[in-house]
């Protein structure tokens, strides 16, 4: 029981960094219809600034998060304007295939950048982990818990209260509407792959911060996460993608205690695959957000 | 020839039947980010073939394909009606669980002073059928490619054919292919097989040619890779994605003066043709042009 | 205020529009006719940046705009109501006029107040999902939403089209008010006995080019009628 | 004619000879991944001399791209010892490739995770 409720806990832990990274994609997916590999890699590239502004100059916490939430938007940015914002209509293939060639220039630039396959990265927080009773909580867990709940409301709020986010969802309802309104969907579309792309350098900071070292497989793993845990939600929902990450999350915590990380991947997989084939009415849903 | 010359031509051979598979979905309509799973089921296959049972490579590649075939229409069954996105997670889940099934593989036996067989994460050492038989890298090369002529003899064949033209109206519009009269989902169904079939074929022969193969060379990379060359090379004529292993291949060995920013061009480069160029180089319309002249 | 001159578009090697001139005068009325597939929907996609012409030019108060996209002509005072009335159809009403006042940087509540009072229907349903409203209403809530971005010329492109005769009075209500407001209108339309009571100006097309243009009276209205239903080639 | 006669050799089956073990000791020369590796070969317990001995690598993802360009081993010291230098792109994990010609002909495939301190086997 014991051991279930901990679980449980480090499963919504890690959970809340994968819907953190659906969140990003999500964004993405609703406005432009297209999943951009490009992204954890973006994600990835922000979080070596911050590593190669560390081991230069040894700067505080507060200004790497910044450093990798700048990294993360720029290269975002680079990607919707290389990838995306020529293929607006049609050629979803080619839109594809081009954030991944940008995926290997990003993973080309971290290795020159930092040619070790492993970085030290500062602790978010040094002291150890809370216990709560018999159960334990890591500070780390906790604040992306926190941030993800955080960056959450804060997105609500932008796109049902704001002019920006009127556009938006004006633009994933009817792109031609949109237009017609007076609305640019090339300018909303970079707004949203900046925004996106910012949300995402949060999460990896935060990931790499509680983990204390940072890899160049952030770049894929952050990709192949954040889309697993936005199709487990159904496509292109806010409220989906933060259900998809913490699922995503609790599954693999506790198949991960009882069967191990090989079969944990596995089952990830296998769930994907027979609700992609079955098809619950949950992933079907057109709107987005 | 130098050996480094007939490594590279090897590879370049070897590539594209996986990437002639992947670019067969794609005519298709459809992304796969799967096909690597089905040339690791070929390579697998073939490796227990020749070195645990004593088959002869010829024997073990046909079983190879076979199997290929069938973990591809396994896949492809219940994914038949997915479109996009979906079809494409999909194919990526199943990928990426065969490949998890290879590191959880362990079936060995002794032969000689030594275990042969999958061993999971540690790999397939062993695979030792060329050499046991002195067959040169030369002479290999010349084999590998002997078949990809063949399979593009059979593909140009096809694309001049009805089938051809029924798979193209498939890619461009099932919906409007399906109120053709055309049997869409056996059509997909085929498409699924054959491209596993082929990629399977390429793995047989790369499981030979390396004599060791492990789970982690079946990763997605691959998959993406072998899309891309479709792509790049362009969705109007088999020889697309051919073109599209030359480029790459050709490229990364020309630019070996550029070590360390090879990727950052390529990458660059292959996004900037994409923008010009969203078929690829060889698309519909150059193809046509060339035998409008031709 | 609005000149097209020599206008082509087409759609790969068809030609919709072959050569259309046609001027619209500032605060009036100005009508289209002409049977199916005359090019004048293509017309209507076209200035408003939709479409992008092979050749000739679109003038309004004397700026080029044919090069431009749709929301740059939007902001620089033309909107669109476009054939299909398309609405946001996952965001409320409200919402859908918010939307259309997207590029005004000028306090626009008192707008708002007197389109939700102009349409008494639309205020009922503000909170709605605008998927959820009837055809008639969807055309309301279309014209409110390009009207939103105040316009100095709409353009209409068959308000009527689909709808109950009290809807299409009400439709044609409003253009007279909001053509007596000052706005200028450029109207599309097959009705073409409601069109001339309203319209200053008219032009008949055909076959992508204008064959007639004149003010109501100057064609006989029979005449005038089969030829914008039926075209003058087969009649 | 050769590929007839390529053709039967495909169809015979054959007995497994007597197999070379390797194992690969590095040095990082503390420039751009370049390291000085010595190759030790035996077979059946003895020292394996006289071979003619090419090295190359892949990683491990994609082992038909990214490989450095296969280079010739020298002679070593000692018997059954080989040096080759290596220009790896990048530290980690490789898959190196022995290519043996001369009195044996075989391909030899090892894993070693190249460091900044060295060379180790994996796992």
């Amino acid at each position: 029981m014991i051991d279930f409720l901990q679980n449980t806990l480090d499963g919504l832990a890690l959970g809340s960094s994968y819907a953190l990274l659906a969140l990003g994609f999500t964004l993405i997916f609703g406005v432009l219809r297209r999943a951009n590999l490009a992204y954890g890699p973006a994600i990835m590239l922000g979080c070596y600034c911050a590593t190669w502004a560390y081991l230069k100059t040894g700067i505080g916490l507060l200004f790497l998060a910044l450093i990798a939430v700048a990294g993360s938007t720029l290269a975002g940015v680079y990607v919707e304007r290389l990838c995306f914002a020529p293929h607006r209509k049609g050629a979803a293939a080619a839109a594809m295939v081009a954030s991944f060639a940008l995926w290997m220039q990003f993973e080309e630039l971290a290795t020159l950048a930092l040619p070790r396959h492993l970085y030290a990265f500062p602790a978010l927080y040094a002291g150890g982990p809370l216990s709560l009773g018999r159960l334990t909580l890591r500070v780390e867990s906790l604040v992306m818990l926190v941030a993800a709940i955080l960056v959450c409301a804060a997105l609500w709020r932008i796109l049902y209260r704001s002019r920006f986010g009127t556009a938006v969802r004006a633009v994933i309802d009817s792109p031609a509407a949109a237009e017609l309104s007076g609305i640019s969907v090339s300018a909303v579309s970079l707004q949203v792959f900046a925004l996106a792309s910012a949300i995402g350098g949060l999460a990896g900071f935060l990931i790499v911060s509680g983990n204390e070292q940072v890899t160049p497989m952030l770049g894929m793993w952050s990709t192949l996460k954040g889309m697993l845990a936005m199709m487990l939600g159904g496509l292109g929902s806010l409220p989906g993608a933060i259900a998809g990450g913490v699922a995503l999350g609790l599954r693999e915590a506790h198949s991960q205690w009882y069967l191990g990380p090989q079969l944990r991947d596995f089952i990830a997989y296998l769930l994907l695959f027979v609700l992609l084939a079955v098809r619950p009415p949950w992933m079907n849903t057109r709107s987005a957000y | 020839m130098d050996e480094y010359a007939i490594g590279v031509l090897t590879n370049i051979g070897l590539f594209s039947f996986v990437a002639l598979s992947a670019w067969l979905l794609l005519v298709a309509g459809e992304l796969s980010f799967g096909q690597q799973a089905f040339f690791g089921v070929g390579a697998y296959a073939a490796g227990i073939g020749t070195a645990m049972l004593g088959w002869p490579l010829p024997l073990a590649a046909l079983a190879a394909m076979a199997l290929g075939a069938a973990a591809a229409a396994l896949v492809g069954l219940p994914t038949l009606r997915l479109r996009g996105l979906y079809f494409t997670m999909a194919t990526l889940a199943a990928a990426e669980m065969l490949r998890i099934l290879f590191e959880l593989f362990h079936w060995q036996i002794a032969l000689g002073d030594e275990r042969i067989g999958p061993d999971g994460t540690q790999g397939f050492r062993g695979i030792r059928w060329m050499l046991e038989r002195g067959i040169e890298p030369l002479d290999f090369l010349a084999m590998v490619w002997i078949l990809l002529i063949g399979v593009m003899v059979i593909f140009l064949r096809v694309e001049n054919s009805r089938l051809g033209a029924t798979l193209r109206a498939l890619g461009h519009d099932p919906e409007l292919a399906r109120s053709a009269g055309i049997d869409v989902d056996r059509l997909k169904l085929g498409v699924v097989a054959a491209g596993g079939a082929l990629a399977a074929l390429g793995g047989a022969l790369f499981a030979h040619h390396n004599t060791y193969i492990e789970p982690r060379n079946f990763d997605i990379m691959l998959g993406v890779h072998s899309l891309a060359y479709g792509l790049i090379g362009g969705l109007g004529t088999a020889f697309g994605p051919l073109l599209g292993v030359v480029l790459d291949i050709g490229v990364l060995e020309a630019t070996r003066s550029l070590q360390g920013y090879r990727m950052i061009v390529f990458g660059g480069l292959v996004a900037v043709l994409l923008v010009f160029r969203p078929r690829g180089l060889l698309d519909e319309r150059v193809v046509h042009w060339i035998r409008s002249r031709a | 205020m609005l000149r097209v001159v020599d206008l082509v578009t087409a759609y790969g090697k068809i030609e919709a529009l072959k050569g259309l001139s046609l001027e619209v005068r500032e605060g009036s009325i100005t009508c289209v006719l002409g049977p199916n597939g005359a090019g004048k929907t293509t017309l209507m996609l076209t200035i408003a940046g939709v479409l992008r012409p092979r050749q000739g030019a679109i003038e309004f108060r004397g700026e080029p705009i044919a090069a431009l996209s749709p929301h740059a002509i939007v902001a620089r005072g033309v909107a669109l109501v476009p054939e299909n009335r398309l609405v946001f159809a996952h965001m409320s009403v409200l919402e859908n006029l918010h939307a259309g006042a997207y590029q005004r940087k000028d306090p626009y509540e008192n707008d708002l107040e007197k389109i939700l009072a102009r349409f008494p229907r639309l205020k009922e349903r503000a909170s709605q999902d605008a998927g959820t409203l009837s055809g008639g209403e969807q055309q309301m809530l279309a014209v409110a939403r390009a009207l939103m971005s105040r316009p100095r010329l709409l353009l209409m492109d068959e308000p009527s089209l689909g709808l109950a005769p009290l809807v299409v009075e009400e439709i044609f209500r409003i253009i007279a008010e909001l053509h007596r407001d000052g706005t200028s209108i450029l109207l599309v339309e097959q009705n073409a006995h409601m069109a001339l009571k309203v319209a200053q100006h008219f032009y008949l097309i055909e076959q992508g080019r204008v064959t007639f243009s004149g003010s109501p009276g100057s064609l006989a209205e029979d005449e005038l009628i089969r030829r914008a239903y039926l075209g003058s080639a087969r009649a | 004619m050769r590929f007839l006669l390529l053709i039967c050799v495909f169809l015979t089956t054959s007995a497994a000879a007597q197999r070379v073990d390797a194992n690969l000791d590095c040095k990082y020369t503390g420039k751009d991944f370049i390291y000085d590796c010595v190759i030790r070969l035996s077979r059946g317990g003895e020292p394996l001399s006289g071979a003619q001995l090419s090295v190359g690598a892949d990683m491990p993802s994609m082992p038909m791209a990214h490989s450095i360009k296969p280079v010739k081993a020298r002679s070593g010291k000692k018997p059954g010892e080989y040096a080759a230098r290596l220009d790896l792109e990048m530290p980690g994990e490789w898959t190196v490739k022995l290519r043996l010609a001369g009195p044996v002909r075989d391909l030899l495939i090892v894993h070693y995770n190249f460091t900044e301190s060295g060379t180790a086997p994996r796992k």
